[in-house]
This record gives C-alpha cells, structure tokens and sequence, in this order.
C-alpha cells in the first residue's frame, strides 16, 4: 500500500495498512510467533556484542562522512551523525546514538548517554537536512540523556525539549529506527519521525525497568516485573501504535547475525524514504503531526467533543478502552 | 480544601510551620497571601484551582475538556492496579487528572489557560494531560491567542508506559504550530518541574517565568547525585540557580506574577495595524 | 525627508538627505565645529561617570523587563536585554551591552565585554523582535568581546558571527546606538542596523588605540598617534558612512548632563522607529543590505564592472578616492 | 616563487627543515606535497595560487575582479604610509590584495571559490577583500552555485580602521542570502583563521573544515594569556582543539581535502526533480 494512500487513510487488506509488503517488515503484532519476554528483550537490547549505530551506519550506508561539533560547546562523542548515500536514494543526513561494545568506548562515549551538546549536534543536522532537501535517518540507541549535574547545567532539558520540537516542524522525510535501548526522552530527542521503526527486539519506554522498580516497587530487582509492567518491548509499541513496523531479527538475536540485521534494516528503509520522498512537505508534515496527535488513550463520556476524524487508520487511531 | 498537602506534613489544621524561617503561619492568613510565607516569602505549593485564581481576571475562566480521564492501556499495576490509583486520586483531589484548563482573560486579554495538578499523582503527564494540553494549544491557534502553561509535575506517568513518552511530542507538535503561526506561548515553572514535563513543553516558552526556590530539572537530585558520587553544587536545580544557568528569562515571586504575565501579554498583543493574529 | 525617500535614493537639500530634522541629530560632518580630538573622545567614551547602558534604558523608556539567558549556558551579565514601552511608539526589543560604572559592577559584568552566551542572549532576544513584530534597539557601549581562554573555547567568534547575520537577515527595524566605545567585531556584533547613532564623543574602531599602538608602534604610549590614525571618533564615522547621525551631547559629555544626553537619544529614537516601522519588512531588509553593501573603498580601473546602482545617496555611497 | 615565506625561516633555498619533526626536506619534493611535510604530515603554510590549483579541475578558474586595489581613505600612516605598504606588498606578492577570487570546477561541479592571501599584508581583511568575498557570494547566488572561501588571515586590517570592521557585515549579508536561498557555503579554515575574519564568515559555513593543526581563533593567545596570566591549555586555538569543542565539522589532511570537499558538493546537489538552485 502506497504512503499516499496511507495520508488520506485508506486501508487495505493486506498488512497493517501502510507499510508496504516488500519491506520484510512486521506490521501486524497478531502475527508475531514465538515471541520472548519483555525482559529477555531488555537483554538483548543491551546485548554488547549488539550491533551498535557505528557498525550499523557503515553496513547500510555508502561512504559516510561525519560532521562534528555543535556549534557552542564540544563535539559530544555519545552522538554520531554526517551525511552517507544510500543505494537507489541518494545521500542521507543521518544521525544516531553510539554506545560502546567495550568498557573504553563506553566510557568515552559516556556510554551511550549523550550531552545537551549532543542533541545540539543532533538540532544542527536536522537543519542541515532541511536546507539540503535530503532524507534524515536516526538511529536511537541509548540508555537515556545523561544524567550528570553538568549535563543539568548546560540544559539536558531544554536541549530534548528543542530536538523533539524541530524534527515536529522538520520539512524533510524522517525515518526513525529503535536499534536497541530507547531510553526515555534522550531517545525521543531523536525519534520522532514521519514512519518509526524498531529491531524486533528492541525496547523504547519512558523509564528504565530498573527505575522503575526502584521508585514503584522501592526494589531494584524487581526490574522484571517493571519491565512487564511498562510493554517497553517491541511488539507491545507495535501494538500500541507507537512504532509502525518491526525489524525482523535473525532467531538468536541481532548479534548473532549483523550482516542479515543490517540488510533487513537497509531495505526497510530504502523502502520507506523511497516512497516518503514522493510526498509534498506540506502533506508530509500534517502527516507527522496526525501521528503524534493520536497516540495516546483517553477516555471521554462525550465522544462528540473529541476533536479526531472519523475514520482513523488503525496506526493513527486513538486507542479506546472497549 | 486548599491545603491537602500542606496539612499532611505539618499536623496542626490551624497552623503551618514555615520550613524556610520556622514562623508558625496561620493557616487563613497563608491561604489569603497565595501560600507565600508573610515573614520570609518562602513558597509554599499552591494548588491549580488556586493557581487559576490568582493568575485570570475575576469570573473570566471556562474550563474545557472537564470529562477527560485516563485508560488503562497497559492493563498497569504496582503496588495497586493504574485504575484504582486513579480513581483514589480522584475522589481526594476532586479533579479528573492532573491538568485543568480553560479560556480565561489575563487582564482583559483572552487566553488558553493549561495548570497542572502536584496534587493528582504527583501532577504526572499521561494521555489525559497530553491531550488536554494539545487541545489547548490548538484552541490557541484556532483562536489566535496566547497560550499559557503553568507546570507544576515529577515527569512523565509511568502507569501509561511509552504512551506517557509520546505525550512530549504531541505536546511539541502542537506548540510549533504555535510557534510558526507567531502566537506567544508562556510558560511557567513552580514547585517542582522536572523529567519530562521540564524536557518537553515547559523548557520552550518565548518566556520562561519560575517561582522562587521551585526544583526545575530533568534528572533526579538522586540519579544525578548517584552519577558524579559527590555533593551537588549549592542551589542545584533551583529557580535561581537555573536562571544563572540561561534557562529561565525571570524567577517571579507569585505576588508579582500576574501582573508581570500581562505585561508581556500586553506587549506582544499585535498593534492595530498588524493583523498577524486575526487569522 | 521621508525614509521611503531615502529607500529610493532621493535626495533634499535640507541636512545630508536621509534623516528627519526635528531629530537634533547631526547628519552633516562639516557642520561639526569646536571637535575635541580623537584621543579626548576616546577619554570621554570611557568616562567612569558616562551614562551607562541601564541608566539609558531606565531614562529612555517605561516599564523595562529585562528577560536573561542564552538557553544554551549562563545569562551572561555584560549584555542586557529585555522588552520596553517607548513613547509614541509602543513596545520594543532592546539589547545592550552594560559596563560597570565600579570597579565592583565592572567585575560583575565582566568590564562590558560579553562572552559568547552573551551574543547568544542577544540573538534569542533579536529573534523574540522579530517573531512579535517588535522594533529592535541596541545600545552599544563595550571594549570589546572577552578574550578569555573560556570564551575560545565557548566560540566567541561563532558567536559574534551568528549575531551579525542574524541582524543582517532580522525581519523587524533595528536602530542601533553607540553610546561610548565601540570596541571591534565584539560591538558591531550588536551594531547592524537600518539607522546606526552615535552619540557625539563615541568611538567605534577595529582595534583598541592601545592594541593598535602595540602592533604598529610596538608601543603601548603611542595610543594617542594610533586613535588619531584609526579615524575612530565618530564625527570620522559619520564622515566615512559607517553611521548615520550624531547625537548632540552636553558640552562638557554626557556625563555632565545624563539627563538631557538621555532626552537626544530619545527623541531621535522615536522618530526613526516611527519612520522605520512604517517601512515594509521586504523593503527594510533591501536597504540595510545596501547599506552595509557601500561601505567601503575600493580602486577599479574598469568602473564599468563595480555593479553598483549608478544614483546613489550620500550615505550609501561606496567612497573613492578623487 | 611559492616559498616566499618558508625561504625567510629556512636559510636554504635548496632544502627546508621541519618544525615538527625536524626532518630536512627537498624543497622541489615538498612542493609536490603540496607543502606537507613527506615524513611526518606537518602541513606549512599553501600559497593562494598553489592552494587554487590544489582544489579545482585542471584550468577550470577563471578569475574575477582582478584589478581591485585598495584606497587609502583614513590616510593612515605608521612606520610608512599605508600606499606604500600596499604597493610594497603587491610587489612582493604579484597580487593585488589579500583575496583571490574566481569561478571555477570542482569535481565537474561549478562553484565560486574564494581563497585569502596571507603573504599579502597578513591576509588582512579591508575593503578590497570584503568587496571581493561579497561579490563572490553574490555571484555565487546570481549563478546558483555553492561557495568555498579558504581563509587564511590575522583578521580585519587595521588600516582602514573601521571600514574593514563593516566588511564583516557586508559580507555575512550576502551570505545571509545565499542561506536563503538554500545553497551551500563551505568554509575552510587554514593556519591561521584568526580575529575578524574567523569572527565573521569563516565561523559559519554549512560545513567547516579545517586542516591539521591550524590556528583558529578570535583573540590573539597574548591577548588571551594576559588575561588568565597563566598558561593556556595544551593545543588551545589549534583545528583539533576547535574541532572537539564544537566549531569545525572536520580536520581533514590537505592530501584530502579537494576528495572531501567535492563528496559534501555532490551530496547537497539538488536531484534532477529538485529545481531550487536553477531559479
Ligand atoms: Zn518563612
Ligand atoms: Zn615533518
């Protein structure tokens, strides 16, 4: 199904309705088998060996240039971006969190947290896309913005805040891709886009299981249970209309195999920036904004009063308790 | 009853300790001065209805959306299930959810007026605060008038999952529109303004007011404090800390605070001759 | 004489041709009698008493509110701004750089020399004219940005550079003022403007006497040498077109009379806000890049090539040696 | 002559010796290495004609404004007066003045490329060179076609007082509209980008590169040391030390630096549906 028809709501038979078939992507949360536990998937997601952004950006992109600095303060290792071409689309500007698969790279990465100057980096490219007309792809990858009292100082918040506020009005097709941990609003600084994918096990919530615990259950260990709780796992935010499609993962998990994961990454989006392209800015930013708009379950005893259109596609619905 | 809180951490019904200076405040005189402490200005709380009547013009608030209330879309429950928190929340706070608003006029200027709730599960965005905030923004754009938002909240609510986390981008999505359509937008921080309330809507007002002393940040002092393994800098996270910091145009004392609003309201209402926002 | 006839290059003989009469302003260099010397300006421009940035803003208008930070890391005390009420003409943005008229206040705001989050401050506030249709005044008084090791490393030259361009593409009417010293890129990084004022003992140069003298003479003594050299009093300034009037002060400085040195700047400020804003945005941002377009002196052979309008009005005129 | 420079601090005309690595180089080699040295990559000062040849297509420039020379429009005179200077310097260098400008190819791409002096009085920036960038950037916007200026500078010339300070506005309003108009500006900062000039258009390219080692900074580091009065921080104002603090995208080798530059020119070409830089 074309993303024209997706604009004007129509829907089909076939799939979930939006995405299109040749994607490899799963749409429908009905159909996932043999599914694991949220907490195993909040285990592989933080896997070590997982494929992180770096590898990932050399396995789907051509020649990969990055940019650096954000143009205040420092050039904040923890964000990656640049421009890269990709096969069939052209160069891309593409921008995503690196965390580390040793303890050193974690350590100069911050771990995978970034800085008010990371997400800074992150605002400039966004713009840089913008001027260029070319695609922006993002890769979200992080335990969550850094918590540290410099960080506070510099504006963590205000820095999220002005990130999730200019991929809003961003007037170039966004691609948002969950690879592994999306971790609260540090994540959301980098994913809101106009299709948002994720790995088949990657996990997106708005607090980590462990904090979770920590402040609802006043236990640590009960991180498990926290992350039932919470359906940070994929197919819970396929279901919840959060994301729009899953990745699908070889069968012991992205790092047992990068080079399918990454090839099921690549024509995902080869896919989606293919036909988002095609799409009249003007269309593309209503769309966006419908997206987020919708999401989210209130319950309203005067249904008329509720300012939504009639016929939602199931991915735009507000989701109602029956 | 205005004192909810209050009352729970100071045992007299009468009478209220105040933490900063020790007076013991008369309760009524306390309520009448808007929970400012008469001898050192300390702030105490104030809750939103309060809030709303201290800030518009007398009689001029309508509310909107008065019947929103929360789903349970992850079928929640910690140490209660998500529906019966709700719910007790309800019947002590007498209100839906942890957002009120409503048109108001701000020294005869007609706004979009949007308080949060401390006292509703820790005034915690969910769906319901999500969507009534971006309700009251695009009625703002619908009307072309300036949108104010008063936060007063610990962040997201974790009972609604990631559904919570959208709410920062519905919200942003809906105050760039604002933005584009050059409406100003206040907003307005108090006791306490954190996580992802701060890191969302309440960190990108064309002006930033806060209130003495309010805990404006996006970590917790603890995660934080956990993260370096040291003290804290002096003032960490307060009001005027954060305005040394950049991050906030004024920190007003609430006596002043309503007339300090309609000076900008004022100031940024479009001439005569410029027609900008009579769309 | 009309600013819309100044836009169209026309000229009057009464004053030089573009700014009104009932300004008291001094549009004409020649009239200029009984001029102190470069060096004295450069003592009376740097006079402890002279009034000061604050002092101007609470003497010129109503009700300031000054609003602080940058949004990125420090509200930066060397640069002030806010909103304010003029007489006759309503709201306005203004930012302006503020000395210390102690040596307590001068530590405080850093002698008037801004770091680079106090440019960041001004262009958030240049930004806030602009959306709300408000005129921008800027009041420039300032040695110059600080050199510090901390304002390198924070991009003290991206800064001062965003600043201008921002002023250069800024959609609202902006007078800028210099008030006493006019210390290089740190100054003009508030100093673009439709009209540019300078009170009558100002100075505006590239470099200090004293920083010139030591690079030149190898001398810091031959201060006095290099301030005659430098062509940085603003009767010079006005004579080369880099601003566009003088404001007449008290004869002994500003300092002697605040208050009627407050009430010229005054009156000349609303009536080129009241012409300016009668301008459209399309037609205001043309002539202020003309106006910086012109300024300058170059030697071509082949006049033909210059590609400059063939009429233009004194002020705009590119100066050629006979 | 290209060493014009290297010759004065190296007493052979046949060899130079590194400051780096102190390995004594061919000239003639070095030259071919477009003046890196071949052991240890220490990147020596590029004349502005070397630098021209370096990046663009073979006898693709074609150079504009060639007879713009400076006024003398204060009069200035310190050691001897400012005509003389100026004709002293174009004897010397066989330029006009401290900016080179052309249209030119680079990697079949049209572009207006701009590339400072700093044999000619320091790379000083007057009125002739802010004419000289400003009509490049204008041209560049008249032809649709992106803008490389190499800077290469002490900063603003002191001899023409306050009009070389306005050319930093004049020129950062044209390439205001070449922002507007959506085409691309690269900046490439080369030892050294100092003052004015970094202060104005070599700040803010769409993307900036630097090469190795190069002093990039505002203040002179006297300036700034006697303002600390102690010691500045290791590799302070050097292109990776500006370069982890947020201000240059990349240092890139000057080997390289033609490849990198024509890969950024490709990937902002608009695609043959996109119409916006062929008004
Ligand atoms: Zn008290
Ligand atoms: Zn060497």
């Amino acid at each position: 199904m074309d993303v024209v028809d997706r604009l004007l709501g129509k829907k089909t038979t076939e799939g979930n309705g939006h995405l299109p078939e040749d994607a490899g992507l799963i749409t429908d949360a009905a159909s996932l088998t043999a599914q694991r536990t949220p907490w195993q998937s909040v285990q592989l997601a933080r896997e070590l060996r997982r494929p992180h952004s770096i590898e990932v950006i050399d396995g789907l992109f051509e020649k990969f240039q990055e940019l650096h600095g954000d143009r205040g303060y420092r050039d904040d290792p923890a964000v990656v971006g640049g421009i890269a071409e990709l096969d069939g689309v052209g160069p891309v500007v593409v921008v995503a969190q690196q965390r580390g698969s040793t303890t050193e790279e974690n350590i100069a990465r911050s771990f995978g947290m970034p800085y008010p100057e990371g997400y800074r980096k992150a605002i400039r490219l966004y713009r840089m896309a913008e001027k260029f007309h070319l695609p922006l792809v993002t890769l979200v990858d992080t335990p969550g913005a850094y918590p540290g009292p410099e960080a506070e100082e510099r504006g963590q918040a205000e820095a999220i805040a002005k990130s999730i506020a200019t991929m809003c009005g961003l007037q170039t097709p966004i691609v948002a891709i969950i690879l592994g941990e999306g971790g609260s609003g540090g994540a959301l600084a980098l994913a809101v886009g106009d299709v948002v994918l994720a790995l088949q096990n990657a996990i997106y919530s708005v607090i980590s299981p462990e904090g979770a615990a920590a402040i609802l259950w006043r236990s640590a260990t009960e991180a498990e249970r926290a992350a039932n709780a919470l359906k940070l796992a994929a197919s819970d935010l396929l279901r919840l209309g959060i994301v729009d499609g899953l990745i699908p993962e070889p069968a012991g998990g992205a790092h047992t195999d990068p080079q399918a994961t990454i090839g099921a990454i690549k024509s995902a989006l080869i896919v989606q920036l293919d036909r988002l392209g095609r799409i009249p800015i003007a269309d593309l930013l209503a769309a966006r904004y419908e997206r987020y708009r919708h999401i989210g379950v209130v319950v309203e005893p005067l249904p008329g009063a509720v300012p939504v259109a009639k016929k939602e596609p199931f991915w735009r619905r507000i989701m109602r308790p029956a | 009853m205005p004192f909810g809180r209050q009352r729970k951490e100071f045992p007299s019904h009468l009478w209220t300790q105040c933490p900063t200076c020790g007076e013991m405040l008369f309760n009524k005189q306390l309520v009448r001065n808007h929970n400012v402490c008469t001898k050192c200005d300390h702030h105490f709380r104030l809750g939103a209805r309060e809030r709303i009547e201290l800030l518009v013009d007398k009689g001029s608030f309508t509310e909107h959306d008065t019947e929103l209330t929360s789903g349970d879309p992850l079928g929640f429950s910690d140490q209660k299930p998500y529906p019966v928190r709700i719910q007790q929340s309800q019947a002590k706070s007498g209100e839906k959810d942890a957002a009120i608003c409503g048109t108001a006029m701000i020294d005869e200027n007609a706004v979009e007026l949007a308080v949060m709730d401390f006292d509703f599960m820790g005034g915690s965005m969910g769906s319901v605060v999500g969507e009534k905030l971006t309700r009251a923004a695009e009625r703002a754009l619908a009307n072309r008038t300036p949108l104010l938002i008063v936060s007063s909240s610990g962040g997201a609510r974790m009972q609604e999952g990631t559904l919570s986390l959208m709410q920062m981008a519905k919200i942003l999505g809906a105050l760039h529109r604002l933005d584009e359509a050059g409406l100003p937008y206040f907003s307005i921080l108090t006791d306490p303004t954190t996580g992802g309330v701060l890191a969302s809507f309440a960190s990108l007002g064309d002006i930033i007011f806060a209130e003495p002393n309010a805990l404006v940040g996006f970590s917790g002092a603890r995660v934080t404090s956990e993260t370096i393994g040291e003290k804290l800098p002096k003032g960490f996270q307060r009001a005027e800390f954060v305005l040394e910091h950049g991050f906030i145009d004024q920190v007003v004392p609430r006596a002043q605070l309503r007339d300090r609003i309609a000076y900008f309201l004022n100031a940024f209402r479009p001439s005569a001759r410029d027609l900008r926002w009579s769309l």
